[in-house]
């Protein structure tokens, strides 16, 4: 039974975990609170992996709510990719939260359900077919993630909440205005749907779905943090308690994780007259991202900051994959994206051990005492520089290299190469200096404070062990990349599936 | 049949006429606690002649007993005085302007006053006033 | 009709988008509810516009189309829990940041008192 | 599989000092050296096969995709480089175990050194170039972590920064580089590039990869303009300076180039950029070596002017200048490696690297003071020195190349030069330390080292004496299968004879020997020019270059990213402007042909209220509670306008949602200030109106658009099954709890978590609870009025009644559990205006955090009760039953999905209002101390 | 007043009445399975909303209270009638004026209802109940004689409502 | 006759609701304006009603109900607020 349904539990099984901890008896103790969490978390984890494999062998798992088939009903489709965006989410959150469980669950109200919501949300955004069900969970995990920004309270999380919070309302009614657009044009909600009837528009028609398409860029790039939507971001994600800033790194991802499907699917490279619709702004808007990342690196003065100008700098070298449009940049980019998720959410946990170790100053690039763990942190810090870096040994080279070598057409290339080339170097100098002023710049010892519960460095190197995995293993996970992005680009079969499934 | 419309159209158009003059004495009359009368009044009757022929239509077109409407009737009545009572409570307490000619200056101070009882003197000199 | 109805929409997207510009949190919130109208409105109509045709069978021939319906309906429930939490979050922001700019401002207004 | 090994031991071997960091330092050193000896004996033991000229290789697949392969490869020239960095590797770990001292964590330092050693043996074995790549980047950042093993001095921490800026930057074009071969050639196989050389040359790419590749080499071999951050790698322990930036490190950029030479020289670019970059390095390394007073200072430029000549030697396009290259690269590590050492035994000695305290050692160490004149006289060029051969096959070259037409002369004129400036400094190196008087204010006073950390320095010069003396029997057969290797193909003729006779190059040795010496004579007249010009230094200019960066970036992001909303808000719906405006130019006709609906007065009346109540909406929205009173009106008209155009359900939803809205609002609004003031500058006021105006007209437009045109949609679906499939009639409703169920559920989940964020937020909020109203009037006396409280109770059960009536005929009819919910809700906020929180608390005791939390319990756990009719999520299931009496009724499980959503509603709205309500009260919501 | 209501199954049996009438109206029905649900939700609710309900007194009279019902409509029509004259007619003539009247009856209910009757009828609002409850405070549209007025609340209506409640 | 009747309606319930909207817009003091706003509710009510009658459909009842209910409470929240401002207390 539980594999027939296994599509649907990455969303319903945390909803209704969610919804238990709120209840007696779990609700009355944090430390049950935990458990529960943890072994859903746990349970994620197993279902993803078992829903990864069977999605690597090509087949493509749909899902019909409430029985009824599409276009009609809601779907749910778990291919390769959006198998593999779920694990994603499954990994971070066991990171997340086991470094939560280290006290930051403490310092407000209903944590675990809420990081319970946004993960269903999250993997409900993942796996949806359906148009106006994304939105749904967009702002099933947008409401969430509202909720556990202000986990914690302080000045600066308010300031951030509220630019972010209204931010997205806008950008929800965006959403909403081109989910009308396309309703009220293709009249139709089932994406490959969408795909199948966007060649039978009248020209005029055509514009107002231009339009529509164009809107949704808008939204996803807000989501994405595209420039010039993405000034919420670092203020927003350094704001943000650790293991919230640390879930929050798949959220730029959800943004690109949509772009990818729906201007795939729907607006890609077979959509006619409307055929990559987006590409041409896409493009300079992916490398000004880039440029705008690494300039924000060099100013960070906080390794929060920091790595949130990271999270920017990932965001636009993926939707540069994206402006490239090919099966091959595809491949590069979810390797990448899975990539810049973990590490960077692994960096986010780092900085507030770091910040919490160094005292006053916490993890501001200025002279400090000496972390209590140095080695410990040294080399998580190092491993999580490298990888973000994309030095080897570790993961980041993987997918810059494969980035590169799918720009590697002469037009192309001498744009994205030295963007990509000159942002690395810009965040190899950040990196840098953050490391050698945390760790080598030191005034006195630390006065011994009891250091960090085993559990919540756990949640670290969870996150971090990922990245010399990911090259050890590189060649079967580029080569499901490779497949994934096949997949996505070869959309006809997968329309074909949906609708026949649909008549019979 | 024609009666039955005659009566309907009679219903109808008290209502309709109610409604307006109920606005237009919200529009029109010079103070607040004056316009309070217009609407709250005439809105009752001009609502409740509109049920009254929207009972009889739905009744007489699905020749069925159809007298849900009373409902809003009943609702309307009950809510109506409050309405208005915390209103002019509220205009009260926020000193809104009267007319000039208006009488009862000590009740309106007393009322004013946030409900508290009038001077027993003034309202004996008051009396005694009119009575003159 | 639909003239009429385009221009409401605009204008309700007009002014929703002028009042989120304001440097206020309040004005902001209102705009961002003059706006979540318009929005309704625009999806609702993604279905055409229909007189008495209400999608409850048996009740006229010609039904309007149900589905944008059921989904403005959705998006004025999501929309209602967003605009209830941006309000909250703006008090909370006042309470915080001792001013309800938006800006990035950080001064405290004197002639307001802490309880 | 032995070559497999080679690599793999010392990699194996990082571990080694961690594992024995328990142990005595001697084991330690023991330790690490172990398996690198193995993999010096390994390598030895491929010696046979390497000299008869074979290649050898190993490879697996790692990532097809990206071309990347686990490729070893192992011929003359990886040999020679290999044996370099396993032989002196062996001699500095000897020499750190007495190097280092008792506070310096000596486990770490053997680690680095390893990582740092498996990095070069990667490069100089790789068989894949991007694989070679990796080491190459890897050697970056693990002479990162040794340059700055001192990190508490600032010297050390900037020093390391600054290589690895340069060498990484170097590294990133490098990748570039290689990647273009790789496209080139369709391959990132070595053996493959190797064998084509001829398609790169001819390829018109060729000139990008040639610089790129060259930047890498050049950066990492610190040639001019990339040689300042050499110096400052200095601040590494002497152990580091000998291995890395002398014998290995610095070498990999010399490496690269020899290792490419097959396929990328032979070109006049090669010519130019290589040779002529190696001329300048060689003679500004020289000259300024000798103006340093730091003695590891010296050496360090030292070693940047003999880079430059092995890269002068490379870039002369000839066969012979190649050998003769690589002949210098064994030598320049053999004397340089054991100078290094030398220096560092004089540092730990005297305390100190300053050449101008330092004096008269001969006295105290003379020991010492003999290996370290020899080394130095070898880099001098002095006879019967390996110096002086690799010099002499130098000068004989730079005789013979013609490239530059007439200007050829200058090459050997200026190799001429830089010599005498070398044979300056190292004669400098000898009399300053050794002779010249006393020694200044030493921190200590100067002893022999230790014997063993001699013995280091001891082997170097034995080897230097022996080449230097026999030359074809010590190093014959090495340099030629390297040079083989290096060169691609055959061998040229040379001779390594001490004596050839007197010729030129000797002349030119002798007046580079006779010129260094006087110059060296009259060091002081030098010294005093060189002492008009400020000393430029390079850690300093790049500091402040780093900073000027770093200063630019941060004022760039406060302009950029200055914290202010309305910017971002601007930004966003001026982007999606943008966006639009393609399209809206695309759209030819605005009318489509649908036949229109004819305008009705109220219609239009109602268009006009909304109309003016929006503007109202927006002109006293510096009086917010006016505005709030408009905003209702707004909504007021949009619900008429659901219910107009067919939509009873949307219209009782907008209906309930506006009022609970406006209660919200006026909850909130009590904390926040009453009024806006006025503070937008004209100018942002007429841009904010043109965006708003714009975006509004586009979105009217596209409006206006879209429904007057067909629409063939998906409905006529919903419309037949709803109520064969949904059991019900009322088609929206079937829409919400059936067909599209999950959107209904996401949409509670929302409404839920709203609620528990909400509470968070107001959770231990700091109120501003003015006492009297914007006007400065104190509140009215009375809390609850009676009359408002007599109704509100009695209008309750009529209340609950309605939503009870609502929710019952939802599925047939307008209604539903949201909006039932909703009338329940708002009945209930009304018992708690009319009489207060103290009254409902003892009355009223509901858990609203557990009402939402079995809301969404009962919708989900409907929805997965299908699973056991082996049906989907929420596959809806209805029947209708017949009892006496009662007569026939129908069951549907959307009623319980409905029944969900009814109580989420209601937990969620009265969460959120109730508690709002209660921060005025004493009964104040605090967090719980839940553990 | 505050003290815990002792658990009764039928705690508001008016109440009860009204829903059960209410809910078939509503419905416009008087079918079986209707008048079942009826009486189901005319008992629950008020076990439900029975703790959020303060004690009023009961009518003693119903009769009289229908009565005074029909009374109260007629005057409502009326009222309408005379304030649309006056709405319409010349502004300058109307005389408003705010009274003060005394109350004889001090329990809640009676005097919501009192308020109410004289908000819905003839040209008076209820404006604010003093705080000792002991004056009903009406703004008078065109006040002509305040003791007349005075009177006809105190007889017209207010005496009704005491008998009717007894109080 | 009904229909000439309910369009004569029609056109007084549209001014009344233009002279309630005057009313609001105008205040001057802001309990006019939730008069105003309360009148407007209730000519809602008369509206919808009509409505339902004019296109002979029961499916607006609910919505008039709701208004009467809904108009009440948001008139009490209104007025409390002036009094008080703090309307749940
Ligand atoms: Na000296
Ligand atoms: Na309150």
């Amino acid at each position: 039974m539980i594999q027939q349904h296994l599509t649907l539990l990455p969303v319903v099984f945390p909803l209704i975990m969610g919804a238990l901890i709120l209840l007696p008896p779990i609700t009355n103790s944090l430390v049950r609170q935990r458990n529960v969490t943890l072994l859903t978390s746990l349970v994620l984890i197993a279902l993803s992996i078992w829903m990864v494999q069977i999605a690597s062998s090509g087949s493509i798992q749909l899902y019909y709510l409430g029985d009824w088939k599409p276009p009609f009903g809601i779907l749910f489709v778990a291919d390769r990719t959006s198998a593999l965006m779920v694990l994603l989410s499954s990994i971070l959150t066991l990171g997340a939260l086991l470094y939560a469980t280290g006290g930051d669950d403490k310092t407000g109200m209903f944590f675990y359900p809420l990081f319970l919501f946004q993960i269903a949300g999250i993997n409900g955004a993942f796996l949806t077919g359906d148009l106006f069900n994304l939105f749904v969970f967009f702002e099933v995990l947008l409401i969430a993630s509202y909720s556990l920004l202000i986990h914690g309270g302080g000045k600066q999380r308010t300031q951030a909440a509220m630019h972010y919070v209204i931010l997205n309302l806008v950008g929800s009614a965006f959403f909403l205005f081109a989910l009308g657009i396309l309703y009220g044009t293709l009249g139709t909600l089932n994406m490959a749907d969408m795909a199948a009837r966007i060649h039978q528009l009248q020209p005029d028609e055509q514009a107002l779905v231009k339009a529509g398409g164009l809107l949704l860029l808008v939204v996803f790039g807000l989501k994405s943090a595209l420039l010039p939507l993405q000034f919420w971001l670092p203020r927003t994600y350094s704001a943000a308690s650790a293991p919230v800033a640390a879930l929050f790194a798949i959220m730029t991802k959800v943004g690109i994780y949509s772009i990818l499907r729906v201007h795939t699917l729907v607006f890609g490279p077979e959509a006619g007259d409307l055929a990559n619709l987006i590409q041409p702004w896409l493009w300079p808007m992916s490398l000004l991202t880039l440029a705008i990342g690494a300039i924000g690196a060099l100013a960070s003065p906080s390794l929060r900051m920091l790595a949130s100008n990271l999270v920017i700098i990932s965001v636009g070298t993926l939707l540069l994959a994206a402006a490239i449009a090919t099966p091959q940049a595809t491949a590069a980019a979810l390797y990448y994206l899975v990539h810049s998720t973990l590490i960077a959410a692994a960096l986010f946990l780092l900085a507030d051990v770091i910040g919490e170790q160094r005292g006053k100053p916490g993890d501001r690039f200025v002279s400090a005492r000496r972390v209590q763990q140095p080695v410990l942190l040294g080399t998580a810090f190092f491993v999580s520089a490298l990888s973000l870096a994309g030095m080897p040994p570790f993961s980041g080279f993987v997918g810059k290299l494969m980035l590169l070598q799918a720009s590697s057409l002469p037009s192309i290339a001498s744009w994205v190469w030295p963007t990509l080339l000159i942002s690395s170097l810009a965040v190899i100098i950040a990196l840098a200096r953050a490391g050698t002023s945390l760790f080598w710049r030191v005034s006195g010892e630390n006065s011994a404070t009891e250091t960090p519960p085993l559990f919540k460095l756990s949640g670290v190197w969870l996150l971090l062990l990922c990245s010399p995995l990911m090259v050890i293993f590189a060649g079967s996970i580029t080569e499901y990349t490779r497949l994934a992005a096949e997949q996505l680009f070869n959309i006809q079969p997968t329309i074909d599936l949906i609708l026949q499934q649909g008549a019979k | 049949m024609n009666w039955i419309e005659l009566i309907l159209s009679f219903f109808v158009l008290l209502g309709g006429l109610f409604m307006l003059i109920g606005s237009i004495g919200l529009a029109r009359l010079p103070d607040f606690y004056m316009r309070l009368h217009a609407p709250t009044k005439a809105t009752t009757l001009g609502v409740g002649s509109l049920l009254i022929a929207s009972m009889l239509f739905f009744s007489i077109k699905n020749s069925m007993f159809s007298i849900h409407e009373i409902l809003i009737t009943i609702f309307l009545f009950i809510t109506a005085p409050v309405s208005a009572h915390m209103m002019a409570k509220a205009a009260l307490h926020v000193d809104t302007d009267t007319l000039e000619r208006t009488q009862g200056v000590e009740a309106h101070k007393a009322a004013t006053a946030g409900g508290n009882p009038p001077a027993k003197a003034d309202l004996v000199n008051k009396q005694k006033g009119s009575e003159n | 009709m639909e003239a009429l109805f385009a221009f409401s929409i605009g204008l309700l997207t007009a002014a929703g988008v002028f009042l989120s510009l304001r440097g206020r949190s309040f004005p902001v919130v209102v705009g961002i509810t003059l706006l979540s109208y318009a929005v309704n409105l625009f999806l609702f109509s993604s279905g055409r516009l229909t007189i008495n045709g209400a999608a409850v069978l048996g009740t006229s021939e010609v039904y309007a189309d149900p589905v944008p319906q059921a989904l403005v309906l959705t998006a004025i429930v999501i929309g209602f829990a967003m605009t209830a939490f941006v309000l909250i979050l703006a008090m909370r922001s006042r309470a915080d940041l001792g001013n309800d700019h938006v800006d990035g401002r950080l001064a405290v207004e004197p002639e307001e008192k802490k309880k | 599989m032995g070559l497999l090994w080679i690599p793999l031991l010392p990699m194996l071997g990082t571990l080694m000092p961690l594992l024995a960091s328990r142990f005595s330092r001697n084991s330690i050193a023991i330790f690490t050296a172990l398996l690198p000896a193995i993999a010096l004996i390994l390598l030895f033991k491929q010696a046979p096969a390497v000299f008869s000229g074979e290649v050898l290789a190993v490879s697996f697949e790692w990532i097809p995709l990206a071309g990347l392969d686990v490729a070893f490869r192992l011929d003359g020239l990886a040999w020679l480089f290999a044996l370099l960095i396993l032989g002196i590797g062996q001699l500095i770990i000897l020499y750190a175990r007495y190097y280092l001292s008792e506070q310096d964590n000596m486990p770490l330092f053997y680690s680095y050194l390893l990582l740092f050693m498996t990095a070069m043996l990667g490069i100089v074995l790789s068989g894949n170039l991007i694989q070679l790549w990796f080491f190459w980047e890897l050697t970056s950042i693990s002479s990162f972590l040794l340059i700055g093993f001192w990190s508490h001095k600032s010297e050390a921490r900037k020093g390391a920064r600054m290589a690895l800026t340069v060498t990484g930057a170097g590294g990133l074009a490098l990748l570039a580089g290689l990647l273009l071969v790789g496209q080139v050639v369709g391959s990132y196989d070595l053996s493959t590039v190797l064998a084509s050389g001829d398609l790169i040359r001819e390829h018109a790419a060729y000139p990008v990869i040639l610089v790129l590749v060259l930047l890498g080499a050049f950066t990492k071999s610190a040639q001019f303009p990339f040689h300042f951050w050499l110096p400052h790698a200095m601040s590494a322990p002497t152990p580091v300076s000998a291995y890395l930036h002398s014998a290995t490190m610095v070498k990999a950029g010399i490496f690269l180039m020899a290792r490419m030479y097959p396929v990328l020289s032979g070109t006049e670019l090669w010519f130019l950029i290589v040779s002529m970059t190696g001329l300048a390095t060689l003679l500004i390394g020289a000259y300024v070596a000798l103006f340093k007073h730091d003695l590891k200072g010296l050496l360090a430029y030292s070693t940047i002017s003999h880079l430059g000549l092995i890269t002068l030697l490379l870039g002369m396009n000839t066969q012979l200048s190649t050998v003769a290259a690589i002949f210098h690269i064994i030598n320049h590590a053999a004397f340089k490696a054991s100078l290094f050492m030398a220096a560092g035994i004089i540092d730990h000695e005297t305390g100190t690297r300053d050449m101008r305290q330092i004096n008269g050692l001969w006295k105290y160490m003379p020991h010492t003071a003999t290996l370290a004149m020899v080394a130095a006289a070898s880099m001098a060029g002095v006879p019967l020195l390996n110096g002086f051969l690799s010099k002499e096959m130098f000068f004989a070259e730079t005789l013979q190349q013609v490239t530059l037409g007439s200007l050829s002369w200058m090459v050997p004129v200026f190799a001429t030069l830089g010599t005498v400036f070398s044979v300056a400094y190292s004669a400098r190196f000898i009399h300053d330390v050794f002779f010249n008087g006393e020694p200044v204010d030493l921190p200590k006073t100067p002893h022999e080292p230790p014997r063993f950390m001699r013995i280091p320095v001891e082997v170097l010069i034995a080897l230097c004496l022996l080449i230097g003396i026999f030359p074809t029997f010590v190093v014959g057969p090495l340099l030629a299968v390297a040079s083989t290797a290096a060169l691609g193909g055959d061998l040229p003729n040379y001779s390594l004879a001490i004596w050839h006779g007197f010729n030129i190059p000797l002349l030119m040795s002798f007046l580079a020997m006779v010129g260094g010496l006087i110059i060296y004579y009259n060091r002081k007249h030098l010294f005093r020019f060189q002492a008009q010009f400020p000393e430029a230094d390079a850690k300093l200019i790049f500091e402040w270059m780093m900073q000027q960066l770093v200063k630019g970036c941060t004022s760039i992001m406060q302009k950029l990213e200055n914290g202010s909303l309305q910017r971002y808000i601007y930004l966003l719906i001026f982007l999606a402007m943008i966006l639009m405006a393609g399209p809206m130019i695309d759209l030819n006709a605005t009318e489509g042909h649908k036949s229109q609906l004819p305008i009705d007065n109220l219609s239009l009346i109602a268009a006009i209220i909304l109309a003016v109540a929006t503007l109202a909406t927006v002109l006293f929205n510096r009086k917010r509670l006016v505005s709030i009173i408009s905003l209702s009106v707004v909504g007021l008209i949009v619900s008429l306008a659901f219910a107009r155009f067919s939509a009873p359900d949307l219209a009782l939803t907008q209906l309930s949602v506006e009022v609970v809205t406006m209660i919200l609002m006026l909850l909130a609004l009590f904390f926040l200030p009453q009024n806006t003031p006025k503070e937008s500058h004209p100018r942002r006021l007429v841009r904010d109106l043109s965006l708003a105006g714009i975006i509004g007209g586009v979105i009217g437009t596209i409006n206006y658009a879209m429904i007057t045109r067909p629409l063939d949609s998906i409905s006529w679906f919903f419309l037949e099954n709803s109520k064969s499939g949904g059991g019900g009639t009322n088609v929206v409703n079937v829409i919400l709890v059936d067909f599209r169920g999950l959107d209904t559920l996401g949409e509670i989940s929302v409404l839920g978590i709203a609620a528990l964020g909400i509470f968070k937020l107001i959770v231990r909020m700091r109120l501003y609870m003015p006492s009297s109203d914007s006007t400065g009037r104190p509140w009215a006396v009375g809390r609850h009025p009676m009359m408002l409280s007599v109704v509100s109770q009695s209008l309750l059960p009529l209340a609950l009644l309605v939503s009870a009536y609502i929710f019952l005929r939802g599925h047939n009819m307008p209604g539903g559990g949201f909006i039932a919910g909703l009338i329940t809700s708002v009945a209930i906020i009304q018992q708690y205006i009319a009489h207060g929180v103290d009254w409902i608390k003892d009355r009223l005791r509901i858990n609203y955090q557990w009402l939402v939390a079995s809301g969404i319990l009962v919708a989900a756990l409907t929805g997965v009760g299908s699973w056991f009719f082996n049906r989907p999520f929420l596959t809806t299931w209805y029947d209708y039953f017949n009892l006496p009496i009662i007569g026939e009724f129908e069951l549907a499980s959307a009623m319980l999905f409905d029944l969900g959503v009814y109580l989420t509603v209601i937990g969620a709205t009265l969460m959120i209002l109730a508690n709002l309500g209660k921060l005025t009260t004493n009964q104040s919501p605090a967090m719980k101390e839940n553990n | 007043m505050d003290a815990k209501p002792r658990f009764r199954l039928v705690p508001m049996p008016v109440q009860s009445a009204l829903l059960f009438v209410v809910w078939l109206l509503m419905n416009n029905t008087l079918a079986v399975g209707h008048i079942f649900l009826a009486a189901t939700l005319a008992f629950t609710i008020p076990l439900l909303v029975n703790g959020l309900q303060n004690p009023q007194p009961t009518v003693r009279k119903p009769l009289l209270a229908l009565r005074y019902f029909l009374l109260v409509l007629m005057d409502i029509v009326i009222a309408n009638m005379q304030v649309a004259v006056l709405i319409l007619g010349p502004l300058k003539k109307m005389q408003p004026g705010f009274v003060a009247v005394p109350l004889d009856i001090n329990q809640n209910l009676p005097i919501t209802l009192l308020a109410s009757t004289v908000s819905l009828t003839p040209g008076t609002v209820s404006c604010d109940v003093s705080e000792d409850k002991r004056w009903l405070y009406i703004h008078a549209l065109n006040l002509v004689d305040e003791q007349a007025l005075i009177h006809s609340i105190k007889t017209r209506y207010e005496a009704p409502l005491k008998e009717i409640f007894g109080c | 006759m009904l229909k000439t009747a309910l369009l004569l309606v029609n056109v007084m319930i549209a001014i009344a609701l233009l002279l309630s909207l005057w009313r609001l817009i105008q205040g001057p003091s802001l309990a006019d304006r939730i008069l105003a706003l309360d009148t407007l509710y209730i000519n809602s009510i008369a509206l919808i009603i009509l409505l339902g009658m004019y296109m002979g459909s029961p499916l607006y009842f609910e919505a008039a109900l709701l208004i009467a209910l809904l108009g009440f409470v948001s008139t009490a929240a209104l007025c409390k607020y002036l009094l008080r401002g703090d309307i749940i207390e």
